[in-house]
């Protein structure tokens, strides 16, 4: 036999006789004859491991991936921060790869009090009191938000600024044709949301949805959005960044009710897109609305300190239809990883990363808006990540960046330049070198030119 | 039991000392809080020679953090020594088997986690143009052909993260088909053994769930689901094998009952394991099918995630799939595969384009498989549960009495009234017999529920020393003091039985709060 | 204790049972031949499409097996779940502090692992042109500058595997230059405290051993050295701060004296780990230096080897080194680095370059510490090593009671004296204290020796807790039951005392072989 | 403070008023002043980790490593064997990288298993009765194995196969310098050992070394070299290989004293030739003078079967001058990977990587003896590489095939070719694809036109 099953001939052959069955074939007597299948499906015959892995190799340098060849100015949610070797060493530890989720305490301490110290950490960042153990993404926890947020106050409308990533808000609409909550967006004034007038729609909002910094990297007046909120009933949720979080502000200090985010920068690859991790945070006050899965501190029978998974009650497999999320499998190898790189980073890593990616962004920003033809998109603040106006096309800079060896940014949609297509999100990290960023607005200049 | 943490942690703790490894002592392990030393550091950043300009000239003062998030300071040292010790802390498939039902807990090959490292597939940016991520595109094609096949759909979306990602955006698209005809639909159809996801997707999904309930073959009792049957039933969703581990004999009627009002089949494809090469969703009638590759095939389940679920679906419902989707395109002088989305899709359910090294590692285990690889990986899943099944038969009570597909639920009902030895009981003494526990207390139709999934990668020697284990806490159970042993397992684990009651009253979240919230 | 291996292991073993370890329970885990059922296979090789030819028509029947090798015939999962379990059962730098004396047992940072699977340097052919090794090439030529820098040094020679064939290498050299010069000499001197491998290798390289005792500073007594030098000496070897941790004061005079014979001095470098960037080898006078990378350049161990040892000598040696020697070419069109032997040298010492992914490991280490980082560590090392010895004189005997440099060595003699409570019992209590044994019964010149080298990453948190545990472990052996108690030690760990003697009298050096060599 | 070093400058600061010293240059102030470095070390400054794995990267990268963009050909002591995920998963795990040598077993029973193992599946493979837990490499195992015979049979001079690895003869010379063995070549003759002759010199030898395959992969006539001992009484030490040892008579049935190979070709990457791992088998009756450590299975106090290193006595460590040898530090975790690799290949996958190498060998062989001008430079059987003999010289063949993507070989000394630099050493292992050795022979046909 080949594959990864143990069963030799004679062993399969014991077993048959064991279960008074002449083939294979039998135990699937119950299934109807008509519905199985004759010829069998219909895939190329299984290859060797080693064909395999040359195979999918063949795949992986059809791509372009950011590093010395492709040097990487793009984000809009996911960053090309550092990842130190020892991240990706203990994080691939095969007890934290390959078990389940910790359902038995007993012998799951390990995955519990890491995630019991990533929620801690997010707590910390975010300066909210309790966080989950993870959810899918940063729109994964946006949507979750949404819904705890219109469960507390009753309100389906949802103001959604405009500085929320546009993926993120696609996909709470997508969701939202199931909750039947009311999108109402927001829209942003030279780089922060444009609170005033929104409100001339008539429903009241029960949630209000902010980023922090938004997509375009700016830094938008939170407490404007609490006084929306202040005044209108809502709650405030906000989309935070995690990085940023080094520097910033928490969310709590303006008054957040709900903190969610993209923990990609965290210690995950790009990875063309995923597996990512979903921040979220509250009060203790919302914590049986909390989605996904919490651990708490507890004893054992010994007396000695454990963790465990608790408040299962809300969970869905516990709650059922009455649950206010469905989410079971989460993130949580990712939300491991986050708290070994945040364990790397420490307090005054996590600073050090959004100032040096501050530094760099500062630098390459004023660069690239001397170039002739290249004008600021907006003018409000911004840490890691800002937008630009080009004389030409995005997409068209952007390959011919490419050629040049950059992932010049992320193309912005129309609706962030008044309808053209000529919007450019660029993102500096604490990865970029100066000679880099001198060498990227050399191909820049040439590229407009 | 006490009420009060009594181990408290020297603090600062020591970050050197493994007294908490199974190795060498049994105490509890600190935290990285504990371990924190200001001024101790781990990071190390690259050289680049921009300028240092102040935080106070690059943000604005109202921007500014008051004071530092606090994080922890810890030395690199410290940081390996305390995770790899919390890694000896946690059970794993790559440990010893974990016959967790409905998990499906099988062992994941390595080359798995060697193609998810190549710099070629984890270091594209998702936002990259096509040009630069043709390799991804076209793996990503090529999956959903695969799984297309396996399942016998017309096309399928990569973009959900795991399974109860998938019913939800399953469950928009049977929205989507009715509103596209005019409908409108209110109720769902779940058995009551379905998996706790199932009705919860329902309600997220806008629909209200109609339970019909399993007859005593343990199959959805025919008779009842059409008496709830009429057009305003959007669909059933059905997972087959079902949660016992029974396949639904009756499905192509069923099939035919939900289709005649005009309802959907939605297949919750936990449970492919059991059939994967032998039948499929499609030719028993489905119509919408989410696979959980992080069983299936043999993405690790990374102690509760990352996992993927994609979402196959027949010829009608293809153009509502979320979008953009990755596209092979005409031939032609520029790229070969591309994005498109259709105008009636119900747009993204993942920010990007889903849990993509997750996609990798799928796709590479069905090229080592194969069809007739992965036809035999459901046979001999088939065939360690049945004999599991038939081996523990005479020592717990078999609710179902039937060939099973890939896992078996037993019962400990008659083992609990004759000793008091409950199903948690057993669990928990098994740990100390070098197994992991099955699922117990689900699905909640059966009482004292021990639900086992062996899966096709454990041995035959193995079945038998994890029957043999079974046996031996059960024939414990009848001696003197053996209730009792049973009721205090574990002995042997690094923490002894955890108090969960006490978490959830003396809810302690996080590091820094504690709070009394009840019973 | 009972002569009868009790735990038969089930034939055949279960591959997924984890009863073995330390998280689920304390039996033995079975072996690979155990866990073997014929027909089982992990390998899976290349489609290459080479034609079919037979094994017969390949090799002559006189040279094929008549059976087959027999080795093992396992799963891919059981071979995971089997090693991962022995994992389990090993202690680590990585879980907790190994304060083994004479070792350095420091933390080694990851990202040495990490550029030693770069395959830019893991696959590279030893035997291929130069034209395709330019960068191992540069590699090895930096770090030989870098070792010369940090011994004061003209050149030195990679090749040697480990500190031991450094030592054969540096003897060879001695003689090389003796030869040279028309000498034939006979005799090493080492002292009385010097490391096994030293005589050792003074035997190996032809020479007879000279002891010089130790006087009471617990250094070279000066005196008794000179009594014995003579111009039958080829050479002494010395470490310096010596096996006792302590600093030959005397090393200057010690030199000249030497030299003054004609002699060589060998600088064996196992405890640079005291010095390094404070004083070199060169400066004080030595000929010939091999060093431990594997100990002070944080090379890692790999539960007893690989190594790397090389040996770094002063210009007149340089002719005598081993050859081929990386090399900077002349400046031209061509390569910049070749291969370069001199007729001199004493030859090859390794069948290619080295352990050479040990070098690039030990290169990446110079690099991130640079000369400050790595005064640094030397610095750090001995004030650990000082902090943990004036703790700790209270409790335990110092039998040379002054500032010691990188360890300490300590003496159980009074508590034994006292208590019968042994170097060993002590050792093996410390297990289940969280923490890796001292080095025992070395050097041979203290009474029940308890060698410590915490090394500099190690935190004053960790010290204070391994002297606390040191300290209960004595106050325990005075109370009744106490020494009992630490002769039966260790309780917690997976395996309690070890029978070594029985090991020695049934020899038993494999599954297959059982022999009883008498006592 | 930097490094990996955890001391925080309050903590240094505590600890020397501890020790009563007022700064950490006082703690040397043992060492004469004269004697301490002022201006501290002439190296670069530190770099941070980022930079250094830059800075080592740019050296790989200056590198041609063996893989698609150069198929390896290349032999002579190092082979291009499949190294599959699982082996360098289970290898890397950092408990067999990151502990010592096992000096407590009751910690250790993890290393000490896994080499009991080694040890019991290179008996197996040899047909020995006991091997060691590893030595540097093959060319240390065979000093040692000379030692160890020279000792037995008290008796000083060496027969050396010519077919020996040259490089490992030339280590064995080096040594010899030290024992002060004496050294006789004994010629080949169309690729076998030419014994008869080697007596001309006189003084009866007490060790027979010869290698099986030998260095130009001929199988060698072991009867005769056992002949040759028994006539004069020398031992016999064979150089196996432990891939072909899969598919030949084990070097026992041949009579063999000692037994040493270099297993580099189980699990270990190239790696520009090391660490590789020196194994060294031997009857039990020698097991007094066998080299290295010894790990021997026993039992605890509880009665369980446990595992110890063994027989100490021998060692250095104990015997100190009276050791036969110094070896200390060994090549344990290449014996662990080892042990994983023959675990990984078992019965089958073994005869089956020996038999597909022959096929490749045999295959590439023909096709290439099929070329104008390439000969073969011996008849005899092979099994995994051969020689031949080019109409250039073999050095500037190989540099032609490297700007052909081909590591052609290893170009033999002019001893093994009548002194012509025209031979050439070719290895075939299993991963080598038939289009792969058709292109090769297509490239060579080219370079030698
Ligand atoms: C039957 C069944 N359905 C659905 C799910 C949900 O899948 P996921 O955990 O990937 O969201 C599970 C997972 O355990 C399951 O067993
Ligand atoms: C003082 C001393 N010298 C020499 C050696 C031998 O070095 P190696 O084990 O690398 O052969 C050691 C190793 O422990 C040592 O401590």
């Amino acid at each position: 036999m080949s594959g990864y099953a143990p069963h030799t001939e004679a062993e399969v052959a014991a077993m048959l006789e064991f279960l008074g069955l002449s083939s294979l074939d039998d135990l699937f007597a119950v299934v109807p004859a008509a519905l199985r299948m004759a010829g069998g499906l219909d895939l190329p015959e299984g290859m060797p491991e080693p064909d395999a892995f040359a195979y999918i190799d063949d795949l992986s340098r059809a791509n372009r991936p950011a590093g010395r060849d492709l040097v990487c100015f793009a984000g809009g949610g996911a960053y090309d921060h550092e990842v130190p070797p020892v991240t990706r060493a203990l994080a691939s530890r095969s007890e934290f790869v390959t078990s389940y989720t910790p359902y038995q305490p007993e012998v799951a301490q390990g995955v519990l009090q890491a995630v019991f110290e990533f929620q801690t950490l997010v707590a910390r960042l975010t300066g909210m009191e309790v966080a989950n153990a993870s959810l899918y993404d940063g729109a994964a926890a946006t949507v979750e938000a949404v819904n705890l947020a219109v469960a507390a106050t009753g309100r389906q409308t949802v103001w959604v600024s405009r500085g929320l990533n546009p993926t993120w808000r696609q996909v709470l609409a997508t969701f939202s044709a199931g909750t039947g909550h009311r999108l109402v967006d927001v829209a942003l004034t030279n780089g922060t949301t444009q609170w005033e007038g929104a409100d001339a729609d008539g429903e009241a909002p029960g949630v209000v949805l902010v980023a922090y910094p938004n997509y375009l990297g700016c830094l938008e007046d939170l407490a404007a959005a609490r006084a929306v909120c202040d005044r209108t009933g809502a709650m405030l949720v906000v989309a935070f960044d995690p990085i940023a979080a080094g520097v910033l502000r928490p969310p709590s200090d303006w008054g957040a009710d709900v903190v969610v985010g993209e923990g990609q920068a965290l210690g995950m690859p790009l990875g063309f897109g995923g597996p990512y991790l979903g921040l979220f945070a509250c009060g203790l006050s919302q914590v049986r609305r909390l989605p996904g899965r919490l651990v708490g501190e507890t004893v054992d029978a010994e007396g000695r300190r454990a963790y465990v998974t608790t408040l299962r009650a809300r969970e869905q497999d516990i709650r059922r239809h009455k649950a206010t999320s469905n989410v079971c499998t989460n993130q949580t190898l990712m939300a491991v990883t986050a708290a070994i790189q945040l364990g790397w980073l420490g307090t005054t890593g996590i600073a050090e990363v959004a100032l040096r990616s501050a530094r760099g962004t500062r630098y390459c920003r004023e660069k690239l808006l001397g170039i002739p033809g290249i004008e600021a998109l907006a003018d409000a603040a911004v840490l890691r990540e800002f937008a630009v106006r080009l004389p030409l096309p995005a997409p068209v800079v952007i390959e011919r960046l490419v050629d040049e060896g950059f992932l010049a940014g992320i193309a912005l949609d129309g609706s962030y330049s008044s309808g053209a297509d000529d919007g450019l999100l660029v993102a500096v990290t604490e990865r970029r070198t100066r000679t880099e960023i001198d060498a990227f607005v050399d191909a820049m200049a040439k590229a407009v030119r | 039991m006490t009420d009060v943490v009594t181990d408290v942690m020297p603090e600062p703790a020591a970050g050197g000392r493994a007294l908490s490894a199974p190795l060498m002592g049994r105490d509890a392990e600190p935290t990285l809080f504990e371990l924190s030393q200001p001024g101790r550091r781990s990071w190390q950043l690259r050289t680049t020679g921009v300028p240092e300009v102040s935080l106070e000239d690059l943000v604005p003062a109202e921007h500014r953090r008051p004071a530092p998030p606090g994080l922890a300071e810890v030395s690199e040292r410290d940081l390996v020594g305390h995770f790899t010790r919390l890694s000896h802390r946690q059970f794993s498939v790559d440990l010893g088997a974990y016959p967790l039902g409905s998990c499906t807990m099988k062992y994941n090959p390595k080359i798995c986690d060697a193609v998810a490292v190549l710099p070629g597939l984890a270091d594209v940016h998702p936002g990259a143009p096509a040009s630069c991520t043709q390799g991804w595109l076209q793996l990503l094609v090529e999956l959903e052909q695969q799984l297309c096949e396996i399942t016998g759909m017309a096309a399928a979306t990569l973009q959900p993260a795991a399974g109860a990602a998938g019913e939800l955006t399953g469950l928009l698209l049977m929205r989507a088909w009715h509103d596209a005809h005019g409908q409108t639909r209110h109720k769902v159809v779940i058995p009551d053994s379905a998996h706790g996801t199932n009705p919860a997707s329902v309600t997220l999904g806008g629909y209200e769930v109609v339970t019909v309930p399993s007859d005593a073959r343990g199959c959805v009792d025919l008779d009842a689901l059409r008496a709830v049957l009429d057009e305003d039933v959007a669909g059933i969703m059905l997972t087959n094998p079902n949660t016992l581990g029974l396949f639904e004999e009756d499905i192509v009627a069923i099939a035919a009952a939900v289709h005649e009002v005009g309802g959907l089949l939605y297949y919750d494809g936990a449970n492919l394991n059991a059939i994967v090469g032998v039948v499929r969703p499609g030719d028993m009638g489905f119509d919408i099918v989410h696979l959980n590759l992080h069983k299936t095939f043999a993405t690790p389940h990374g102690g509760g995630g990352p996992g993927a679920g994609p979402v196959a679906v027949s010829q009608r419902l293809v153009p509502y799939l979320p979008g953009p989707r990755p596209t092979r395109l005409a031939d032609g002088a520029g790229d070969r595969y591309g994005w498109s989305t259709t105008p009636e899709s119900i747009g993204r359910v993942h920010s990007w384009h889903g849990n993509a090294l997750v996609l990798a590692r799928a796709l590479t285990y069905l090229l080592v498989h194969g069809g007739d690889g992965l036809k035999q990986v459901a046979q001999l899943a088939v065939l360690n549960a049945n004999w599991l099944r038939t081996r523990l038969s005479g020592t717990y009570d078999v609710p179902y009495d039937r060939p099973c597909m890939h896992e078996c639920v037993l019962s400990a009902s008659s083992l609990k009234k004759s000793t008091g030895v409950r199903a948690l009981d057993v669990a928990k003494r098994l740990l100390e017999e070098g197994f992991h526990s099955p699922t117990v207390y689900f699905p909640l139709i059966v009482d004292e529920a021990l639900m086992l999934e062996p899966t096709e990668t454990e041995s035959l020697q193995t079945l038998e020393a994890l029957a043999t284990a079974l046996e031996k806490i059960a024939a414990e159970a009848v001696e003197p003091g053996g209730a009792q042993y049973a009721a205090e397992a574990p002995h042997a684990t690094p923490v002894r039985r955890v108090d969960e009651a006490r978490a959830a009253r003396t809810l302690v979240p996080t590091f820094d709060a504690r709070r009394d919230v009840g019973s």
